[in-house]
């Protein structure tokens, strides 16, 4: 709707920005996504200090406490081997964000790739790209994991390596149509008329003005890498024990419910916390790099 | 309409048969050997020879996989090799606990996920849409493991420790009150995701032209939105919510896991522990049907709703 | 001298965002009579549309807001009106025909039941009914009435915007506003278009108000015509006077920059150089002033009175004052 | 004898379609003079905007010729592309879309510059891109400006100063002022006729506007349905049109003149795709005039007088 508010020009007196410094303009406005950057950047000054800040070890046994409720040693609790909760979270946290970048990593870059091919050259190359990755997706995401899983073992490596591959098609098809959209500007065009290569117009045009949605979708993928990760540890397919991947921390704390709900809980919290403040920083940058919700 | 339905059918082919593959392929190529479990670690290897003989196991992969698919169309997906029985009826003794669970999450997830959708997009910027949208972010953050074993903990624990009887029970399956706890616990992350679609979707629509139009005529504000917008609006939210029931069916394994639900997700975890190859094959061969259904069912949906969409398959 | 059908009265209206005030509307005044045919004219930004959405009062509110001024409708101040007391004039004494005819029409609601709901919100009959009024609606507009059944999609640009007329006409009411009816249509199109709207203003008698940014649409549909600039009105007349001695600087330069197709001779053409101000940041005095080749030191200090000419025909410009 | 730059013999463009091939340009002929103007009229979805691509070999033919300074360009090799780009240019119909939103003013009017290796420093460069910017009209303050923070007339300059960037003989202007408002169009075309006087330029003309058309060019092609209905010089088109087609158009457009007593010519129906087009004359369905023999066989661009040719059965 051309409502004449959305055609009123910028004029040139107001400050000139590039569209990277109005995104963080904007971004900067909202405060949900400011609250789910500022937790990212904590969990991940976490996990790199892990070690100093962890009261103990993560495999540091005490068979004088098992399973205390939570109190002034042991924060969050103790767990059935009297190994403390929340040094065992607090380590974890390591395992959790690195299996959520890692694995969103493969997705991005093999099925970037792949993505980006088939939009760019399109017909034989993309369909025959874009059917497989039908079929990996006819599979449910999870359910694939674990046949995955069950090939390879269960490791965390290995769980790494299943979850990143089960995000391959989701971002062959976000940056196949990202680029086809971007592909449809005159701009790419008006860059062939000057003479451009075709690598000149890939890396110059379609790559940049393509990146604004994978970006998005790349940080909310973080967070269900993490979900899907955590399950499979849940149902003993992903890291094993004594590696305090939050996942595995909840199977354990499964046995124990009626007895010390505090092994169960607190991992949950810890994984909601951060699979939030990733989605509230992807839907933040969905929202500033929108141009309609611009008012 | 008819057309399109056999169209999409036949479209369902290729995938299928490529699902197939995949999964055939991922199976056979897995460490360990099939006669051996199914016969036991003691087994002689000359009875495990003969075994792999009968089986087709020292056959090519493409004949075995060839074998394989013939199998499908006499719906024999092999032997289960820890009981022996026939995988297809291992498989369809546990269907129906998955189907039924599944139907309930979805129809909690559609009728909840709507209704606050709506809810949120007309009040933009209002307490209702923040409080709303967040709720919405939490349940699409939230493991639904960790949720399922949250509730079994305040309703089956704490519950019963209060009252001193349990409100919803935390295992079982059969009756209403079982399936409570699973459904909502599945349906979650469902309707949170649904709710934030079809709230984008609202506010996508009321920006449209039409809606301008229909406004200019002196429509009231509830037949806008209820006639004029939300059918459109659905377009997008049934494409997604179809998209995502394949997140739905991989959540399910992990409720039927919580709450000892006999269902084909708990079956899939038990046949990967004891490395029963062919049940876990069967099993994933199901899911992909089940999901590629529901897509059909879905686009038959869609074009129900968009007059545009049997155009192109006139 | 009869009274008038629609009277606006120092209109202003705001868009109030985060990075400022647009000042779309500032201060217009105009009176139509009953049966008389308006043009709107300006360029992009003028504040045309935001005129005609005020009247109906569907200013989309945030960030739009009527700031102050009158619309008399039949005598009656609409911005008094109820929502309520609203909803029973739009579509029914007043309906708006929009730019786009591809995206002002529900996909996936068949033409006739659009039609039919106004028909029967207003006339309080049976959708069935309404089918009925919809069929002779579509005949009226030079579509079979058969076709009451097809969705929007079947149909093709100007038959769409056809549609959107006889669903404007459809409860006979009094003004029509139509926003640039046929900019998004071809030339050949466009005049079937024109010429539907021309028959129809001889057969029913109904005011119109038509937006457009094209001088000679405007000259085939309207008697009047009035030129806005940056939210105000700065010149209105019959189409003869405005048309033949067009006085403010800006008309001159609007009819200076229009390529004549009838001009035998290819003369360079005569715009205004300059843009029009952005309306957050409008200039004092009056707002053409900075293009204007003119303007005066009076010019950029007070706002000009508009000023009668000839026989209703105003400028607003010291110039003439 | 004129100076022929273009030659364009016999152009076809087929689209793969679900109905079928869309026949977007169908044998189209004519030619272009060093130093005038084309004008390329028609209605949406007549062909104009293809023919325009295709000239730059933005799409290739289906069939038929283009013979720039008599050479076939669809025989250029690699150097060769790189080398015509120097000479021919385009500028695009919607400020919006045609300039990358990432770049700057100075990125966008120097992409053609560093593409093509034409300066080593980037001090030439960038006095070279202030010197287009001033023939384009564009402040020199606005030289670090994003595209979205200019209004569309501005826009439009700096996509000029782009196509001239690389002093190009030939331009396609594809619709360059549709998107404007009058008083901005305007401005518009007066550059345009400034620069062409500049740098001595060719211009192929594609617009929808007969009155914007005429205004600019010396002679006018008129298009429907893939097809040249009309083609001969400005005043002949305008004022004695003789295809059934181009004299609908030209009374079509609304007057501005308060005498205008014209009979207008209303055409019925709409214009039909030209999806697997049926052999008989394209305007058939829509003629006021069409007789039997229209439908019996297909109309061809025929040269009724010197310079003057119409593509009717019933003119011929």
């Amino acid at each position: 709707m051309a409502t004449e508010a959305t055609t009123v020009k910028v004029s040139a007196k107001r400050k000139q920005r590039t569209k990277l410094q109005e995104t963080w303009r904007r971004l900067r406005k909202n405060r949900w996504a400011m609250g789910g950057l500022s937790l990212i950047i904590f969990l991940a000054l976490v996990a790199i200090f892990a070690n100093q800040i962890a009261p103990y070890g993560y495999n540091e046994q005490d068979y004088l406490r098992i399973l205390q409720g939570p109190s002034r040693e042991n924060l969050l609790g103790t767990d059935n081997l009297g190994r403390d909760v929340l040094s065992r979270i607090i380590h974890g946290s390591r395992l959790s964000l690195s299996i959520g970048f890692i694995t969103t990593g493969i997705g991005l870059t093999v099925g970037g790739f792949l993505g980006a091919l088939a939009a760019f050259y399109g017909g034989r190359v993309d369909n025959l790209i874009m059917r497989f990755m039908d079929v990996i997706l006819a599979i449910p995401g999870f359910i694939f994991a674990i046949a995955l899983v069950t090939a390879l073992g269960p490791s965390l490596t290995n769980l790494m390596i299943a979850v990143g591959i089960n995000t391959i098609p989701y971002f062959a098809r976000i940056i196949r149509s990202s680029v086809m959209s971007t592909k449809e500007n005159e701009f790419v065009e008006a860059a062939r008329v000057i003479g451009s290569s075709d690598l000149w117009i890939i890396f110059k045009h379609l790559i940049p003005n393509s990146l604004a949605p994978i970006l998005v979708q790349a940080t909310l993928r973080i967070g269900d890498t993490i979900i899907i990760a955590s399950g499979l540890s849940f149902l003993g397919l992903g890291a094993q024990p004594p590696l305090p991947e939050w996942g595995a921390l909840l199977s354990a704390g499964r046995g124990y419910l009626r007895v010390a709900w505090w092994m169960a809980t607190f991992p949950g919290i810890a994984i909601m916390i951060t699979v939030l403040a990733f989605n509230l920083l992807g839907d933040g940058l969905r929202d500033a790099l929108d141009p309609r919700l611009k008012n | 309409m008819l057309k399109y339905i056999a169209k999409r059918l036949i479209s369902m082919v290729p995938v299928l048969v490529g699902v197939t593959f995949i999964v055939f392929a991922i199976m056979h190529f897995t460490p360990g050997d099939p006669a051996t479990l199914l016969l036991g670690e003691e087994a002689p290897p000359a009875e495990v020879e003969r075994m792999r003989e009968r089986m087709g196991l020292n056959d090519p992969f493409i004949v075995q996989y060839g074998n394989f698919l013939m199998g499908l169309f006499r719906l024999d997906l092999g032997i289960s090799l820890t009981s022996g029985r026939p995988v297809y009826n291992e498989i369809m003794n546990r269907l129906p606990a998955t189907i039924r669970l599944s139907a309930a999450a979805i129809l909690v997830a559609i009728f909840i996920g709507v209704i606050a959708g709506i809810i949120a997009s007309t009040r933009q910027y209002t307490v209702f849409d923040g409080g709303a949208m967040f709720i919405a972010l939490l349940g699409v953050s939230m493991p639904n493991f960790w949720l399922g074993l949250m509730m079994i903990l305040l309703f089956s624990v704490f519950w019963n420790n209060t009252f001193g009887y349990v409100l919803f029970p935390s295992s079982g399956f059969g009756t209403l009150r079982h399936l409570v706890m699973p459904a909502i616990v599945l349906g979650t992350a469902h309707a949170a995701f649904i709710t934030r679609i079809t709230r984008s979707s609202m506010l996508e629509v009321l920006r449209q032209d039409y809606i301008r139009t229909a406004r200019s005529k002196g429509l009231n504000e509830r037949v806008v939105i209820y006639i004029h917008a939300l059918r459109n609006a659905l377009m997008p939210v049934v494409t997604m919510a179809g998209l995502r029931f394949g997140v739905l069916l991989g959540g399910s394994v992990v409720t039927e896991q919580i709450f000892a639900i006999p269902g084909m997700g708990r079956l899939l975890v038990e046949s990967v522990r004891s490395q029963n190859y062919t049940l876990v094959q069967g099993i994933i061969l199901t899911y992909a049907i089940i999901f590629s259904l529901v897509n059909l069912a879905v686009d038959l949906l869609y074009a129900a709703i968009d007059p545009r969409i049997k155009v192109q398959y006139k | 001298m009869s009274a008038n059908l629609l009277e606006i009265k120092n209109l202003h209206v705001h868009y109030i965002t985060d990075d400022g005030t647009a000042k779309a509307v500032n201060g217009i005044d105009l009176a139509l009579k009953p049966g008389e045919s308006l043009g709107l004219v300006g360029e992009t930004g003028a504040g045309k549309t935001t005129s005609a959405l005020s009247v109906l009062r569907l200013v989309p509110n945030p960030p739009g807001k009527i700031i102050e001024g009158e619309i008399n409708f039949n005598g009656e101040n609409l911005l008094k009106k109820r929502e309520r007391e609203m909803r029973r004039i739009r579509g029914n004494k007043i309906s708006m025909i929009f730019q786009d005819p591809m995206t002002s029409l529900n996909p996936v609601f068949t033409v006739g039941r659009q039609i039919a709901e106004n028909v029967a919100l207003h006339q309080n009959v049976s959708i069935k009914k309404g089918i009925e009024r919809a069929r002779e609606m579509l005949e009226l507009v030079e579509i079979p009435g058969g076709r009451v059944y097809d969705y929007p999609h079947e149909f093709s640009g100007g038959m769409r915007q056809r549609v959107l007329i006889a669903m404007a006409l459809a409860c006979n009411p009094a003004l029509i506003i139509a926003d640039e009816p046929t900019t998004a249509l071809d030339v050949t199109i466009q005049a079937q278009v024109l010429e539907i709207i021309k028959g129809l203003m001889e057969k029913v008698k109904t005011s119109l108000i038509m937006i457009s940014h094209d001088l000679g649409v405007v000259r085939e549909v309207s008697e009047r015509v009035a030129v806005m600039y940056a939210g105000q009105i700065v010149e209105v007349g019959s189409i003869r006077s405005v048309f033949q001695n067009h006085k403010h600087p800006y008309t001159i330069g609007l009819f200076g920059s229009i390529p004549d197709i009838d001009d035998r001779e290819s003369t360079r053409l005569k715009p205004t150089p300059g843009l029009m101000p952005d309306a957050m940041e409008l200039p004092e005095g009056c707002p053409f002033h900075p293009r204007c080749p003119e303007a005066m030191k009076k010019c950029s200090e007070e706002t000009p009175e508009s000023v009668e000419i000839d026989e209703r025909h105003f400028v607003s410009c010291f110039l003439y004052s | 004898m004129p100076d022929k730059l273009l030659e364009i013999k016999d152009l076809k463009k087929y689209f793969p379609t679900k109905q079928g091939l869309l026949h977007a340009v169908d044998g189209v002929n004519f030619d272009i003079n060093r130093g005038e103007t084309l004008g390329l009229v028609g209605e949406s979805g007549c062909g104009k905007s293809t023919t325009g691509r295709l000239l730059l070999r933005l799409l290739s033919a289906t069939g038929g010729e283009i013979l720039y300074e008599g050479e076939d360009i669809s025989t250029f090799n690699r150097k060769k592309m790189k080398e015509f780009a120097t000479k021919a240019q385009m500028v695009f119909q919607d400020p919006f879309s045609s300039l990358d939103p990432r770049m700057s003013v100075a990125d966008i009017i120097g992409e053609p510059l560093r593409v093509n290796r034409v300066y080593k420093s980037s001090k030439e460069r960038k006095r070279k891109i202030e010197e287009m910017m001033e023939f384009a009209g564009i402040a020199s303050r606005l030289i670090n400006s994003y595209p979205h923070e200019l209004d569309g007339g501005r826009r439009q300059r700096v996509g000029i100063a782009r196509a001239l960037v690389l002093n190009p003989d030939f331009l396609v202007l594809d619709e360059p002022v549709s998107a404007l408002d009058v008083s901005i169009q305007a401005q518009i075309l007066n550059l345009f006729e400034d620069l062409q006087d500049e740098f001595e330029l060719t211009y192929l003309f594609i617009a929808h506007d007969l009155s914007v058309v005429k205004h600019v060019s010396d002679r006018i092609a008129v298009m429907y349905m893939g097809q040249i209905v009309e083609y001969a010089d400005f005043d002949k088109v305008i004022y004695e049109p003789l295809h059934p087609y181009t004299q609908a158009l030209v009374s079509a457009i609304p007057r501005i003149h308060l005498d205008d007593k014209r009979e207008r010519i209303i055409l019925e129906g709409d214009v039909p795709s030209p999806v697997n087009p049926e052999p008989r004359c394209r305007f058939y369905g829509r003629c006021q005039e069409r007789k039997e023999i229209c439908q019996e066989q297909e109309a061809t661009l025929k040269e009724i007088e010197p310079g003057r040719f119409v593509n009717c059965l019933l003119r011929e």
